[in-house]
């Protein structure tokens, strides 16, 4: 193997790991700001494709005002979400438990609705970052790859600003830890969990427009992400937004690298290896997540 | 009426077990099919109980220890030729092996964590039976095995006996130390290590149980279908299973053995919806959760609560409902 | 004088999970033909009443929809058609003593010995060594590689492709492959750009294929012929590369959208209006199904037993193709070769499968 | 109760004992020392490192240096659950009880697993020994309760008791791991006067059954009742120890930790 | 400036408060004590609006609250520092403090300013800025609790049980402190367990027993009161 094949593997292995890096923020984010941890975070992804294939792909809205109409209708979705469903259950002290299976839930049903409107055809639509194949010397590059790690890379910026630096981001991360405190400091629990979610749900339909041009639009293509997602997102350390997307890019190139050199149909037995060596071995993943228990 | 409910009540066990036993007699071939996969999943979700439940740890491994259980049986018989009695034994135990062996991450991790990992493993089970083939058949499956009894109706009796078996120990279990032990851990892990309780030993044992109970099942199954393929065991299975312990109401034997069988039959009764079978399916399961009729004082679960109350072994002496 | 009110047939199809767009392709197809047959007035008058069960994407749920259909005591079945639940239910359908129609394309399915067994598809490794041939002799092709992906299906292919190849004197340049799920084909692709090859032979699934398909012009690769099998002409594939990518494209199929025949061409209208979505040449065999059966219960009416009897000596020209029975149960048929060309699919040549009766 | 110090008496012996929490010593270099039927108080001022010994004895956390001997034999290193079996029981200075268990439930906690007992088999078959086992350790809980004053609440949810209760529940369940030392954390904080005095007079009960006793407490008044002997401790490391009415004239203790003479 | 009249709470339908009428006067100091469980924390928890009063009237300079939402009365200046502490255990110290002044919005500078006053008032927290407040001691979280009621400068103080877990010297500064801060404006309701503390720096001070109160006045007519003391917060010695 030369040189130049294992840095196009490398890049082919970056080119997925972004892929895995977008829902990974989404995890995050919800993890950090409602202590939640959304296995139906793939799924809410899976339909912002789908909503951008119905507006930007059948009704031919222009691409950034159909962007911008998807991150709506999903952040709206989020916020009624939450609403309807989450934050009742939060505020009544549900067990956490149950909570998180109420995400998994929440994730078949999202599939199932997706199969009912959309059928399970895969489907997509151009790609707004073009589809000429860069060169770089020997090396061969999407345009989208650069896209998206921009893209990720200026998330991840606001959301750390966001959560670290704002009153706000602050305040919704007090709510994850304790709503009566948080009440008593004068925040407004159930604003501050709708305003999770429906960041949370927006990033998801980030994530899915930016995605489904890329892989087709299935209704289980966001499950399938989301797996990695959740991997990456434990390599990376669970609270983490570098985690995420640093996670994000260790699955994806190692991988790559395995599934090439070893043995493709055991690839995501090796990821799943990996994920359980670091749990084993760095349960905090690569970015340490602080941990607060004392006795 | 309440008398009615009270002699219910009291022989709850009876009753279920009478229900099951007649029911070869009053179902169609396809309704007597769908019991018997609610019997069989009934078994493996209560092992899930003692794990998830009692213990507080989530699984969504489960499926693949049923797989495990199911194709070891499949492969002792139509590969090494074993007797189906011998096969049940050692694919029970082996299945037990390999479950207990995942107690391990469980040592240091909880939550999504957990969760993770076992959807990892499923996932690795599944690849192997995919890409074994030789052994496994690979995505074809495998069949051609015998089963426990020649007839369908005496493996439905086993496995009835069996499950009236399974309640009635797990029941026990839940009240004694190891359950007393896993509610605890559940609930306050630092707690429990803290008063004695060898809470490895503990996860260890609860993981062995629910992986043993999987593995007969995964037996069953294979008796059942005469097949299996490895697209029967995904995490979306895992999950179903989940979702009925969570509905019988994560504490109570009888509720899950109850919402297991509920929750076998529903998709087919739901069948003439057609393709928005699992959307209404899931929606059914949400409602339920959101509805937070999980949590411990409403009404049924009171109810069934009441029921299991007789198997308990220990109480105090004070007679409870003799004080204001 | 004792006609029965109506014949049911039961069509077993997956219309939830992963495989439900195929599902939805072999209802729709069926369907139609029952719509025709009622409306001109059943079969000798009698109707036939159509039911659909689903039969998942998974095989132990599938298994207990087998068991839905056989208690709806049909005449006949169409499907199973995921081979696992086909392989699955071997017993019950011996037990019930129902023939049953499938679609399935695994080899083994009809290989059982199950007389109840019939199967209107040909395996799937026939098409390999078509495509060999229309490769050498049509198009000149004297340097082809091969990319396929590592799942049950595609290997299958990719096991039939070297000896049909090294049949026409062809060896392959460069043998490539990739997962399910892959979604970047740019390594494979230049690897394959870099040997010269002018021609591709690709298996797989619809998604992969039209990724592949469509980073292949990204490349610069458009002079590259590509050979597949049926799959790839599904719409579904032309959906996801966009048209201009698959130009070039040749597969052989159970059906081909370019047959110029007139019989054909009415059906391919009929269907895209009923359905308003573009045919898809796979999965739609359904509709002969149906009309083999009305043919059949017409002449001897809903006894299963003498159903299954003239299904096994079966010489039937159907709208699609001509079908005739192997001694195995294969209702094979015509096979089509066709290519995308100017923007639309061309008929190459048609072959009658050689049967062994 | 008085006892003889000699190393024969010795029912925990810490030397040395370090931990650390990235750059911060919790715990520095303390020696503590309690003898057989000895109540031995620790103080000192908050984030003293008071709660952190508690928790390097019971082997919660490990320490970085030094050696911890319950009864001669060394037990650093050792999980939780094996000091608890050894005889080492604690309470928590935020109360951690089980609150959808009942009293009687959480009593029984202190019963521990995987110490001895009916296996599996026998609790599945409901085995005449495990109906015997089970006789015995219920009659063994309501005799603790009954010490404690909790056995008309044995059926309550342990959530739905007052906090006073709360605190002796956490006792009884020590007690029923039949500890030959005792741990303390603070089990006075939050009580009102009335039921200081009924736990200072728990504490001196369970005492006079040969229990030794360390306790943690920051209410001078329950130290100066039952404390025999008081560790004074500040950063981690010990500044004082004696009798309390030695302790409490101590200029550096009073500066540190008494204030105003200590009420 | 805080007026409660004939306030009745109830956990689900068990009753926790019958009819209390209570007063606290603008810049004094309110004692409420009582023995475990009879209510005290119960009624804070209505001043705050964690829980809605079944009938009753609160009143706050005037102002009707009982039934507004808690972070409505947080901004009438109400500052709660409720039993157990309830830091955010995953903050930081700093983080905590901030959150304090969440119903402010401060200026930078304000905020920065407050901070400073916080960490004057307990070294140990600015030692600990950096730490996640959920590994600091009992006391340390104690600390902090009172110090975030304080960064918004409230104009009611309520303290449950404040001296809880708190080293004697500790508990002396915090004494001090809050008449400081009385002395400042703020006025303050304290529910201790310590009564003689409690009657010492209060002006006014209310007994409570099983939900109703049964004496009130000058604390130093009822610290005066001893036998009755001593029925309802037990024997003291
Ligand atoms: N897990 C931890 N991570 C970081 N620091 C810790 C941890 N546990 C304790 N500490 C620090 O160690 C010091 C000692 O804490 P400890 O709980 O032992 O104090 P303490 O003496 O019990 O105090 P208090 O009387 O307030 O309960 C404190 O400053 C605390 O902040
Ligand atoms: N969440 C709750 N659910 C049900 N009952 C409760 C709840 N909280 C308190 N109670 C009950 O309400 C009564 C008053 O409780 P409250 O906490 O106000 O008392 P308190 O005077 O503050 O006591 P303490 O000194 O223990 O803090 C008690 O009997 C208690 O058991
Ligand atoms: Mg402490
Ligand atoms: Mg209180």
């Amino acid at each position: 193997m030369t040189i130049a094949t294992l840095f196009q593997l490398i890049l082919n292995g970056l080119a997925m790991g972004v892929i895995y890096s977008l829902p990974a923020l989404g995890i995050s984010l919800i993890w950090n700001a409602s202590g939640l941890f959304n296995f139906a975070q793939g799924d809410l992804l899976t339909l912002g494709g789908y909503l951008m294939l119905s507006i930007f792909g059948a009704l031919k809205i222009p691409y950034i005002p159909a962007f911008v109409t998807v991150i709506v209708i999903m952040g709206l979705l989020g916020y009624i979400l939450s609403q309807i469903y989450f934050y009742p259950m939060l505020e009544q002290g549900v067990n956490p438990q149950i909570i998180l299976i109420g995400t998994i839930a929440l994730s078949v049903f999202i599939r199932n609705l997706i199969l009912v409107i959309w059928g399970s055809t895969p489907k997509t639509y151009a790609n707004p970052f073009g589809s000429k194949v860069m060169q770089i010397g020997k090396l061969y590059l999407m345009p989208h790859v650069i896209g998206i790690v921009i893209i990720v890379t200026l998330l991840l910026i606001l959301l750390q600003y966001f959560l670290r630096g704002t009153m706000i981001g602050t305040a919704m991360r007090a709510v994850a830890q304790n709503q009566t405190a948080s009440w008593l400091m004068g925040i407004r629990n159930d604003r501050m969990i709708a305003l999770t979610f429906l960041l949370s749900t927006a990033i998801a339909a980030v994530s899915g427009v930016l995605i489904s041009p890329i892989i087709p639009l299935t209704p289980s293509m966001g499950g399938i992400i989301a797996v990695k997602a959740m991997s990456a997102v434990v390599i990376g350390g669970l609270g983490s937004f570098t985690g995420a997307l640093v996670g994000g890019i260790v699955v994806g190139v190692a991988e790559t690298i395995f599934a090439t050199l070893v043995d493709p149909a055991y690839r995501d037995v090796f990821t799943f290896v990996v994920l359980v060596i670091f749990l084993l071995f760095r349960p905090g993943g690569i970015f340490r997540a602080q941990i607060s228990e004392k006795v | 009426m309440s008398k009615l409910i009270e002699l219910l009540r009291k022989h709850v066990l009876l009753v279920i077990g009478i229900i099951l036993l007649i029911a070869p007699h009053i179902t169609s071939q396809y309704e007597f099919y769908v019991v018997q996969r609610g019997v069989q999943n009934a078994i493996h979700v209560v092992g899930l109980l003692i794990l998830t439940g009692y213990g507080g740890m989530l699984s969504m491994g489960s499926a693949a220890l049923l797989a495990v259980g199911a194709y070891a049986y499949g492969i002792l018989l139509v590969k090494f030729g074993l007797s189906p009695w011998l096969g049940m034994i050692l694919a029970t135990a082996l299945t037990t092996i390999i479950g207990t062996g995942l107690a391990f991450p469980s040592f240091k991790l909880s939550g999504p964590f957990l969760v993770i990992t076992t959807i990892g493993f499923g996932e690795i089970v599944r690849i192997l039976l995919l890409n074994l083939e030789p052994i496994t058949g690979g995505a074809y499956g495998l069949s051609g095995f015998a089963k426990l009894f020649p007839n369908v109706q005496w493996v439905y009796y086993f496995m009835v006996i069996t499950l009236i078996f399974v309640i009635i120990g797990t029941e026990r279990i839940g009240r004694s130390r190891l359950g007393l032990a896993l509610k605890a851990i559940r609930q306050d892990e630092v707690v429990a290590e803290s008063m004695g309780i060898d809470v490895r030993r503990a996860k260890l044992v609860a993981f062995s149980l629910s992986a043993m109970l999987a593995g007969l099942s995964g037996v069953f199954l294979a008796n059942l279908t005469g097949y299996m393929s490895p697209d029967s065991f995904t995490s979306a299975e895992s999950t179903t299973y989940l979702l009925m312990v969570v509905m019988g109401g994560m504490q109570s034997v009888i509720g899950t053995v109850i919402s297991a069988i509920i929750l076998t039959g529903l998709p087919e009764v739901l069948r003439f919806l057609s393709s928005s079978r699992l959307l209404v399916y899931s929606l059914i399961l949400l409602i339920y959760l959101r509805l937070n009729w999980v949590k411990s004082d409403n009404a049924f679960l009171k109810l069934l609560k009441s029921i299991t109350k007789r198997f308990g072994m220990y109480t105090s002496s004070t007679e409870p409902g003799n004080r204001s | 004088n004792n006609k029965p009110e109506s014949y049911k047939i039961v069509h077993l199809a997956p219309l939830t999970g992963d495989a439900s767009f195929q599902g939805q392709i072999l209802v729709n197809a069926a369907k139609m033909a029952v719509d025709e047959i009622n409306e001109n007035g059943g079969i000798n008058g009698v109707p036939i009443e159509y039911v659909t069960v689903d039969e998942t994407s998974s095989t132990t749920t599938g298994i207990e929809a087998v068991r839905k259909a056989i208690a709806l005591e049909p005449v006949a079945v169409i499907g199973p058609n995921r081979s696992g639940t086909i392989l699955a239910a071997e017993d019950l359908w011996r037990q019930a003593k129902i023939p049953f129609i499938t679609d399935g394309t695994n080899a083994d399915t009809t290989k059982k010995g199950n007389p109840y067994t019939f199967r209107i598809q040909i395996p799937s490794t026939y098409w390999i060594p078509i495509l060999a041939k229309t490769a050498k002799e049509h198009f000149n092709v004297t340097r082809p590689a091969v990319l396929y992906g590592n799942n049950e299906y595609s290997k299958g292919l990719w096991d039939a492709t070297l000896p049909a190849l090294a049949e026409y004197g062809l060896e392959p340049v460069t043998i490539q492959t990739y997962n399910d799920g892959d979604r970047d084909f740019t390594a494979q692709l230049l690897q394959i750009k870099n040997t010269g090859a002018d021609a591709l032979f690709l298996y797989g699934y619809e998604a992969e294929l039209g990724l592949i398909l469509r980073q292949r012009m990204e490349l610069g690769m458009e002079n590259m012929l590509v050979f597949g099998e049926r799959g790839c002409a599904s719409p579904a594939v032309e959906e996801l590369a966009g048209t201009a990518n698959i130009e070039g494209l040749v597969c052989s199929t159970t059906f081909s959208q370019g047959d110029p025949d007139p019989k054909r061409q009415e059906f391919i209208k009929k269907y895209e209006e009923k359905f308003e979505e573009s045919l898809s040449p796979t999965h739609i065999n359904h509709y002969d199904s149906i009309y083999i059966l009305a043919d059949i219960i017409g002449r001897v009416g809903g006894n299963r037993e003498k159903i299954r009897e003239e299904l096994s000596k079966l010489d039937y020209e159907g709208v699609l193709a001509h079908y005739q029975a192997d001694k195995e149960g294969n209702l094979v048929h015509t096979i089509y070769t066709q290519i995308f060309k100017d923007g639309k699919w061309q008929l190459l040549l048609t072959e009658e499968y050689p049967v062994e009766r | 109760m008085n006892a003889e110090k000699n190393d024969d008496n010795l029912v925990l012996k810490a030397e040395c004992i370090t931990k650390r929490f990235g750059g911060l010593v919790a715990v520095d270099k303390l020696n503590i020392n309690v003898y057989d039927g000895q109540i031995c108080a620790l103080i000192g001022p908050n984030g003293s490192g008071k709660t952190t010994a508690i928790n390097l004895i019971t082997g919660i956390y490990n320490v970085d240096e030094g050696i911890i001997e319950f009864l001669g034999q060394p037990i650093q290193g050792l999980m939780p659950h094996s000091i608890s079996w050894m005889g080492i029981a604690r309470t928590f200075q935020n109360i951690r009880i089980l609150g959808s268990q009942t009293v009687f439930e959480n009593a029984l906690l202190g019963k521990g697993y995987g110490n001895g007992g009916a296996s599996i088999i026998h609790t599945v078959l409901n085995s005449a020994s495990y109906r015997r086992e089970v006789v015995a350790s219920t009659k063994e809980v309501d005799e603790v309760l009954d010490f404690v004053g909790l056995s008309d609440l044995s059926n309550e949810k342990a959530c739905n008791l007052p906090y006073g209760k709360q605190r002796i529940l956490e006792i009884a369940r020590a007690l029923i791991t039949k500890p030959k030392l005792l741990l303390l954390d603070e089990p006075a904080a939050g009580l009102n006067s009335q039921e200081i005095q009924d736990l200072t007079e728990l504490v001196k009960k369970i005492n006079k059954q040969g229990i030794s006793i360390l306790l943690i407490e920051h209410r001078m008044e329950v130290v100066g009742k039952l404390a025999d002997w008081v560790f004074v401790i500040n950063h981690g490391s010990k500044i004082a120890e004696g009798t309390f009415d030695v302790i409490k004239k101590n200029p550096v203790v009073i500066e540190a930790y008494l204030g105003r003479g200590g009420r | 400036m805080l007026k409660i009249y004939e306030l009745t709470v109830a956990y689900s339908t068990v009753p926790v408060l019958h009819g209390i009428d209570l007063e606290v006067p603008q810049n004094k100091i309110v004692a409420l004590l009582g023995a475990n469980g009879a209510g005290k924390s119960t009624i804070l928890k209505s001043i705050s609006g964690l829980i809605k009063p079944i009938s009753g009237r609160i009143e706050f300079c005037g102002q009707s609250i009982a039934g507004l939402r808690p972070d409505e009365i947080v901004k009438l200046g109400v500052a709660h520092v409720p039993e157990g502490r309830l830091v955010f255990p995953g903050l930081t110290v700093a983080d905590n403090l901030k959150i304090g002044t969440y119903s402010r919005k401060y200026s930078k500078n304000k905020l920065k300013a407050n901070m400073e006053k916080a960490y004057e008032l307990f070294p140990r927290l600015a030692e600990r800025r950096n730490q996640l407040a959920g590994t600091m001691s009992g006391g340390e979280q104690q600390m902090l609790a009172i110090a975030r009621a304080i960064m918004s400068e409230p104009r009611l103080l309520m303290l449950d049980e404040p001296s809880l877990g708190l080293a004697p010297v500790i508990v002396d500064l915090i004494m001090d402190k809050i008449k400081e801060i009385n002395e400042q404006g703020t006025t303050i309701l304290l529910i201790e367990q310590n009564a003689e503390l409690a009657l010492a720096i209060s002006d006014y001070a209310y007994v409570m027993s099983v939900g109703e109160l049964v004496l009130s006045g000058e604390s130093r007519e009822v610290a005066k009161d001893k036998s009755m003391l001593d029925a309802y917060l037990g024997g003291e010695k």
